[in-house]
């Protein structure tokens, strides 16, 4: 067999990079100076940060659903701890840097989800999904139940004790835009390698068939709990995020099952398996309430009688719209950016 | 729609979700009551209100985001006031408010230990608070058995909505439990509260004497079938403020006769102020209520006073600072120099609905709290008593403690109480 | 003793509630594999509907037909417009359309006939009574009778008609159920009307208990663990499932509760269900996923 | 009897179904052995108990000197069992590279931090599964192919895919499930080569279970025929063919 | 046979695609006529299994489509026709690969398939006694979940099920695959009894066209989506091309 492992390989080792990396660092440039100076106050903490966060979660979501195929209903529970965590370790360990507090508070998170993940060992498809469930409401009802976890505030709610790097305070929108940007970028470059690694090839293997990978030599156990670790890793530091970059203040109902079904909407509408489709998905998330309500002030409907109607009319459209894009769009939004990219291309081609 | 020239009141609301039935009469009751005042009065001495909606799904994460939409008011409409209609978030936006400088107002709800204005300058319990409520309730628990001395020995139970709001009684019933020597049970439900089947028999077997229910939406009927299923009595029962609507003992059924609960925004037609309503608003098709059976409910009288208490926040500012749009600034001046006496109240024709109003730097609650008890006949609700006062003396030292040690932790320099 | 006994019934009963809602979601997972969230906000529709009409003055009975015949035009119009431009897609995406159109039915029940808390009385006293030194309502025994006969008219239905074995072979195979004849349309617009159906069943019962609201549509979410212990696909699985998660509940709320100071109601089933997962894995009647290679 | 894979009495049921009863047989190093029998007589189980994706409810085998009763199937791959399915068990939604790719996994020893932020001895390892995924997927005539997702191949590119996802790892032994199933003569006897070259050049030892008996004669050097799980017959492909039993059992009437 | 000769089923310049794009068939002509066996060969991907889908109406759950082109069973377009409809006109295909229900029986696998023609009770168990004898092997295992039997054991179940709806043009798609050379026999062996004691008309693809060819009357070669050649059984045995491409080399291809 040595034979085989001498020659050299018959083709480059790269796929070329060079779109995915021009794009991202476009991107990277218009998030760091353009969006800051020509959003609002209003659209930068209300619109932008809340789908970063949001799109950071998706991510989380979408390495252990999209890659590893283990479907998890629980996502806000370690969104929780990440929160809780991070509050925690401001609070009770005040020398730690914010940067390190936050990949602690991954790291808590991470632990969490290695333990929540290991039913994944024996349990697949809705039952492994179901049984997540319970991490949601155990972590809900620890962090509400023992008021240890909120320094004992009375309406068990945590609050940014200190937002700052080096003396840099990043209270205001701009500031906390940075925080959440400058994480959000970091952990994508994570994301991307981890998924372009043999980590995330073997994922995808036990995804498609794991009796196979198995027999194969992937260590199938290790690897679903690494994708529970990492998963709730970015599920963590988005929810601390959402907490403190984008609220302010919270509590554990922040993370209800609502946001964990938020989170698998972004990813089953975004695109399963993709990296940047669940900003698409975030982003359909947050902007459809918003654009919602903003069609009512402009569209007289008047005819619904009262507020509460408008608000059932609201919930409604929001199911419609969900339903009609799982069947239009069957691979999600960034399909469409796909398709897009593709059509620019072959006009551009066609053009020269 | 441009707002400049308005007073722009941000309405939180829940008309979705498990407690929508509670918030959609007394959203009605503010909306009638400010569209009243701008329609027939023109205003608030001239300055129109414009009301925004925001769902808040009764969630404290909506809720903020609410207050980030509307703290700085909307198209030019000044926010002076945020009322976020539920002690969970009041308590959650202590600290924004403090930073962004806008009072909260919470009728009814709210905070004890805000009741400091000195510490507190944004936060504002008026009207009636939960340990006053807890004082009243066994206040009236007293009066059954025959005097403060008849508690010891007593057990009494408190079912409470597992929330910001519903814990909020357990720390004056520990103290007063201590005081008067009775057992205090403390027994959770947790949200929305449609099986309580073990916490009943929790009660049960505790041999409760007395159940103190904080309820809260569906929590409340299920506790009365539930109760009736345990074997518990009806008429051993006092529902909380938010108990105690004809929503929260009607669809618990026959077996809610005898319910007790405890009231400060008592139901009826039979005031000034909701006969002009009803010539005004509701005659004319404007109400804001589909239901009109719902007008002079409890929830539907509690959003009428809550609406005039910001009405008459603004009259207050616009003596200082003249017949405008008020500041968040000026709104909190205002607040904090309420004075709706008397007087005031009959030309509002609002006697019998609210009592008398004053609040100073010291005392964000006003002065008097006050609430009766009611009874369920199995069609509507009966007073059994007047108005049992609290005694604000007794846990004056405790807040004053608390709020102190609350100035300390989040380093306020409590202000001076200079008129 | 007397005191664990009676928390042990109570919490029995309370499981038999639980049941009922399971049903439907078994009904309609055994049938067409989909994980059918929008159960909740059918029931609440149901449930909504039938109070509206007795409320106009319909009589009860009537007012059953009447609202079945509605919720066997919303399996149609389901069907029609959900299931069938969503046929062959993976079961994740079905689910999510579930939540999708459990939006929509919650949002049209309140829209079309308010947010009010309806009382509903069924007539069945619903006071406790003592027997053999415990307490039982003459209202839990009618559920449970009502539950029963509900699993034991469905399980025979599923494993004896032809109709059933139609059933569970779409769920198997759609595209060779097709292929030897099997309309899908038809049978899922069947299933789901039966599924409508049973949600009414549950509804009037736990709207009976708590009035008819909103809230109704939460009960989904106690239903869940009964799943995961009887087995998505076993009906009677499903009252197995909800008298263990009912009487365990019950003991862990009344015994662990206090250590823990709060009810543990809302993660006890939901952990136990994951235990119990962890030695059955299909939960205790389910069928096991067959993965040959 | 020693060779590379012994079995010992090896028996193994599921509710009732005796799908292996008390079998024993062993595998000579280097040989391709054939394993025929009726539908149900238990080979794709057997193949299932060597690699440890069943667990035999007695007896035990024998591999490479090592002996076990029951195996996770991990262990098999590190032990250097390669396997194919008799239903595609691909990676769907991976390419054809990243399939032969993950076939490799045994070898990898980069830890996963490793891995993701490409340290240390992720370079080196990282170059050395391409180069052998390469020279597979040319071997085995897939590299104009290496690109694709799997799921859009013909199948019979995909069961090659399958072949090459065992063989890339350098198996001593490689359990082959109905290789050349669903295919024309003349892929199967492209097929035929390919093992046949496998067995050969790499000097993997090959069990193989094949209906088609034309095929196997040609093929195999050892014919072992199982029937309700027993075996039925154990030699060379002639006198195989010629045993009655068989004839009744598997191969039916002469045409 | 002049009767018989209006066709019973009439594929007419049929061209198929899948998810708009893929182009599976290109041009496809091909009949069956009452009471012939036909096979339909080629090799991997040739659009066998489409052209079958395509006249069963199953390329829908696909995403596939017919894009041109018509389909004509008695004289009717099929595309009028659902796939129960078909089913139920005596039209059933037998898919490839073991579609069978898994968590169901063996026993109610097959029961399933009578259910079309809506048979009394004893009706249907009389038929199902009829599969059994057939398939003796799948009497043994009436009691077992068809996903737990060996493939081949499967493939009966398949076959045996589509045999239920009593049909009178059976789309037999590879049924020899991964079947024991004696079950194979035995399948064609079945299918000449039903076709020359019961009228059945058999459209079969297959792989192994060696053997089909012994069985049909009728054939057609599909490449690339394309039929190259056609002809009766005897005429496309004798040609040399086939015999290389198709039939194999001499050595490989006769099993002894
Ligand atoms: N569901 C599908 N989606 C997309 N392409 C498909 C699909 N099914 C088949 N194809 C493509 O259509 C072409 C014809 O396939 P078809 O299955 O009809 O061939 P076949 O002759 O039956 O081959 P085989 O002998 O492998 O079964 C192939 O190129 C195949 O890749
Ligand atoms: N996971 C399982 N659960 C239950 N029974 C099984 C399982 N796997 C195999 N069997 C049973 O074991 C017997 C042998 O099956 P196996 O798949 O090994 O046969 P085979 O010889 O490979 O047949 P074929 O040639 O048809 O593939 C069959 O009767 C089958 O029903
Ligand atoms: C209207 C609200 C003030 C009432 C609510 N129960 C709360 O205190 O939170
Ligand atoms: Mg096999
Ligand atoms: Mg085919």
């Amino acid at each position: 067999m040595t034979t085989l492992q001498e020659s050299a390989p018959s083709k480059p080792l790269r796929q070329p990079a060079l779109g995915v990396g021009t794009v991202a660092i476009i991107t990277g440039l218009i998030a760091a100076f353009a969006v800051p100076a020509l959003a609002d106050d209003y659209w930068l903490s209300s619109i932008i940060i809340p789908t970063v966060i949001m799109g950071l979660a998706g991510i989380g979501l979408n390495l252990l659903m999209g890659y590893t195929g283990l479907v998890s209903i629980g996502s806000a529970a370690f969104m929780s701890i990440g929160a809780f965590s991070t509050y925690n370790l401001l609070l009770r360990a005040p020398f730690l840097p914010l940067p390190v507090v936050l990949i602690f508070a991954g790291l808590i998170a991470a632990i969490a989800g290695v333990i929540f993940g290991l039913p994944s060992l024996r349990i697949k498809g809705f039952y492994l999904g179901a049984s997540t469930l319970g991490a949601q409401f155990l972590f809900e009802w620890l962090f509400t139940n023992f008021s240890w976890f909120s320094n004992d505030s009375q309406s068990l709610t945590i609050s940014a004790p200190r937002l700052q790097i080096l003396d840099y305070d990043l209270q205001s929108a701009t500031g906390r835009y940075y925080l959440v940007i400058a994480t959000t970028v970091l952990l994508i470059a994570l994301a991307f390698a981890i998924v372009k690694s043999r980590v995330g090839r073997e994922w995808m293997a036990i995804r498609d068939m794991d009796v196979a990978a198995s027999v194969i030599g992937i260590r199938v156990a290790r690897r679903k709990l690494l994708s529970f670790g990492i998963s709730s890793f970015f599920l963590g530091i988005a929810g601390a995020l959402w907490a403190f970059g984008y609220l302010g203040t919270s509590d554990a109902h922040a993370f209800n099952l609502d946001k964990s079904f938020q989170i698998l909407f972004i990813v089953i509408i975004g695109g399963v398996a993709t990296i940047f489709g669940n900003f698409l998905g975030a982003a359909f998330i947050v902007l459809t309430p918003i654009l919602l309500h903003r069609l009512s002030l402009i569209i007289d409907l008047s005819f619904l009688g009262d507020q509460g109607a408008l608000a059932n009319l609201q919930h409604i459209i929001f199911g419609t719209i969900i339903i009609v894009l799982l069947i239009k769009e069957p691979d999600g939004l960034s399909s469409l950016g796909r398709r897009g990219v593709e059509a620019l291309r072959s006009r551009a081609r066609s053009s020269n | 729609e441009d707002g400049t020239g308005q007073q722009l009141y941000p309405l939180f609301t829940y008309r979705t979700g498990p407690y929508a039935p509670s918030f959609i009469p007394f959203g009605a009751g503010n909306i009638d009551y400010l569209r009243y005042i701008n329609e027939v009065e023109g205003g608030v001495d001239g300055v129109k209100i414009l009301v925004q909606e925001c769902e808040t799904a009764y969630t404290i994460e909506r809720g903020i985001e609410c207050y980030e939409r509307y703290k700085n008011g909307y198209n030019g409409a000044l926010t002076a006031a945020i009322y976020p209609h539920s002690s969970g978030l009041d308590v959650a936006l202590t600290d924004k408010a403090r930073i962004d400088k806008i009072p909260i107002v919470s009728p009814g709800g709210g905070q004890n230990i805000a009741t400091d204005g000195r510490v507190f300058p944004y936060q504002y319990p008026l009207v009636f608070d939960y340990w006053s409520e807890a004082q009243i309730i066994v206040d009236y628990i007293a009066q059954q058995a025959g005097g403060y001395d008849k508690l010891k020995g007593l057990k009494i139970a408190t079912l409470y909505h597992d929330s910001g709001y519903g814990r909020d009684t357990i720390e004056p019933l520990g103290i007063l439990a201590k005081k008067y020597g009775f057992e205090d049970i403390q027994i959770p439900v947790p949200h929305p509260g449609e099986q309580q089947q073990t916490q009943w028999q929790q009660i049960r077997r505790a041999n409760a004497d007395w159940v103190f229910l904080r309820g809260w939406g569906v929590m409340t009927p299920v506790a009365i079938k539930t109760a009736a299923r345990v074997g518990f009595p009806a008429d051993r029962i006092i529902g909380d403020i938010w108990s105690g609507s004809e929503d929260d003992a009607r669809p618990a059924g026959a077996v809610a006769k005898g319910y007790l609960a405890v009231s400060v925004f008592p139901p009826g037609t039979d005031y000034g102020i909701l006969k002009t309503l009803k010539a005004n608003i509701l005659d004319k098709g404007k109400s804001d209520l589909k239901d009109n059976s719902k007008f002079g409910t409890v929830y539907y009288n509690y959003g009428v006073i809550e609406a005039i208490t910001f009405v008459e926040a603004l009259r207050t500012g616009h003596k200082k600072f003249g017949n405008r749009p008020l500041t968040a600034a000026e709104g909190q001046w205002a607040l904090e120099h309420l004075d709706i006496d008397q007087k005031r109240i009959a030309e509002l024709g609002a006697e019998g609905l609210i009592s008398p109003l004053k609040t100073s730097i010291d005392n964000h609650k006003g002065e008097t709290i006050a609430a009766k008890i009611i009874q369920w006949n199995g069609q509507s609700w009966d007073t059994r008593t007047d108005w049992i006062k609290a005694d604000a003396s007794l846990f004056a030292d405790v807040i004053k403690a608390k709020a102190a040690a609350y100035a300390k932790e989040k380093g306020i320099e409590p202000r001076v109480a200079t008129n | 003793m007397a005191y664990f006994l009676e928390t042990l019934v109570s919490g029995l009963f309370a499981g038999v509630m639980y049941s009922l809602v399971a049903i439907g979601f078994v009904l309609i997972y055994k049938a067409s594999g989909v994980f059918n969230f929008a159960q909740g906000a059918m029931l609440l529709f149901a449930a909504l509907t039938f109070v509206t009409l007795v409320e106009k003055g319909m009589p009860f009975a009537l007012a059953f037909i009447v609202t079945s015949l509605v919720m066997v035009a919303m399996a149609i119009l389901i069907e029609w417009l959900v299931l069938r431009p969503l046929r062959n897609r993976d079961p994740l995406t079905l689910f999510m359309a579930t939540l999708g159109l459990s939006y929509v039915i919650e949002g049209f029940a309140q829209l079309l006939m308010g947010m009010d808390v309806h009382m509903l009385d069924l007539g069945i006293p619903d006071v406790a009574v003592q027997v053999g030194g415990i307490y039982v309502s003459q209202f839990d025994i009618i559920a449970s009778l009502i539950a029963l006969t509900l699993v034991a008219t469905l399980a025979i239905a599923f494993n004896k008609t032809r109709m059933g074995i139609s059933l569970r072979a779409v769920a198997a195979d759609t595209l060779a159920a097709q292929s030897i004849g099997i309309r899908l349309p038809v049978i899922w617009r069947i299933v789901w009307s039966v599924a409508g159906i049973v949600a009414l069943v549950a509804g009037l019962v736990w709207g009976s208990r708590q009035g008819v609201q909103y809230s109704l549509s939460l009960v989904t979410l106690k239903a869940l663990p009964v799943l995961i212990i009887g087995g998505f696909s076993s009906i009677p699985g499903a009252i197995a499932g909800g008298l263990l998660v009912g009487a365990t509940e019950a003991l862990a709320d009344i015994y662990v509760g206090p250590l823990v100071n709060g009810s543990v109601s809302t993660w006890f089933a939901y952990i136990l269900a994951v235990g119990f997962l962890l030695v059955r894995p299909a939960g205790l009647f389910g069928d096991r996923e067959i993965e040959r290679v | 009897m020693t060779g590379l894979l012994e079995l010992h009495d090896v028996s193994l049921s599921f509710k009732g179904v005796r799908a292996l009863n008390a079998l024993s047989f062993s595998v000579a190093k280097g040989e391709i052995c054939a394993l025929i029998g009726p539908n149900g007589a238990g080979k794709s189980s057997l193949l299932n108990v060597i690699n440890g994706v069943y667990r035999a409810d007695a007896g035990d085998i024998v591999f490479d000197g090592l002996r076990f009763e029951a195996i996770h199937p991990q262990k098999t791959a590190h032990l250097g069992i390669g396997r194919t399915f008799q239903h595609n068990a691909l990676f769907r939604r991976l390419s054809v590279r990243e399939n032969v790719l993950a076939g490799l996994s045994r070898h990898g020893n980069a830890s996963f931090l490793e891995n993701i932020f490409r340290l240390g001895r992720d370079g080196a390892e990282r170059l050395g599964f391409l180069a052998r995924a390469e020279r597979t997927m040319s071997f085995l005539g897939l590299d104009h192919h290496a690109g694709k997702i799997v799921s859009t191949l013909p199948y019979g590119l995909q069961k090659r895919v399958d072949l090459a996802r065992a063989l890339v790892a350098g198996p001593k032994l490689l359990l082959l499930d109905e290789p050349m199933a669903g295919m024309n003569q003349e892929e199967k006897g492209a097929m035929s080569r390919v093992i046949r070259e496998v067995n050969r050049v790499f000097g993997s030892t090959v069990v193989l279970i094949e209906h088609d008996v034309g095929i196997v004669l040609n093929l195999a050097s050892h014919v072992v025929v199982l029937d309700y799980g027993r075996k039925l017959a154990d030699g060379a492909p002639d006198e195989v063919r010629k045993n009655p039993d068989v004839i009744a059992a598997y191969l039916g009437m002469v045409h | 046979m002049t009767v018989a000769a209006t066709s019973f089923l009439e594929i007419q310049n049929m061209e198929a695609l899948y998810g708009q794009a893929i182009l599976a068939v290109r041009d496809v002509s091909l009949k069956v006529e009452q009471g012939k066996i036909v096979a339909l060969l080629g090799a991997n991907g040739a659009g066998k299994t489409t052209t079958l889908k395509a006249v069963s109406n199953l390329l829908g759950p696909e995403r596939g489509k017919v894009s041109r082109g018509s389909i004509l069973w008695q004289g009717e377009p099929v595309s009028g026709l659902s796939a129960s409809r078909l089913v139920a006109r005596g039209v059933v295909q037998v898919l490839e690969g073991r579609h069978c229900f898994a968590q169901l029986t063996v026993e109610e696998n097959i029961l399933s398939g009578g259910f079309v023609r809506k048979p009394s009770r004893a009706d249907l168990q009389r038929d199902v006694e009829r599969i059994y004898t057939w398939f003796p092997r799948l009497k043994e295992k009436r009691k077992v979940k068809a996903g737990l039997t060996s493939g081949g054991e499967q493939q009966m179940v398949a076959i045996g099920r589509a045999l239920m709806t009593k049909p009178s043009l059976v789309l037999l798609d590879e049924p020899s695959m991964g079947l024991a050379p004696i079950i194979v026999q035995e399948i064609f062996e079945i299918i000449r009894v039903l076709n020359s004691e019961q009228g059945v008309s058999f459209l079969l693809a297959e792989q192994n066209a060696n053997l089909a060819l012994r069985y049909a009357d009728y054939g057609y070669i599909l490449e690339n989506g394309r039929v190259v050649l056609s002809g009766t059984a005897e005429e496309l045995r004798a040609r040399e091309d086939v015999q290389d491409f198709y039939l194999g080399g001499a050595d490989l291809a006769k099993p002894h």
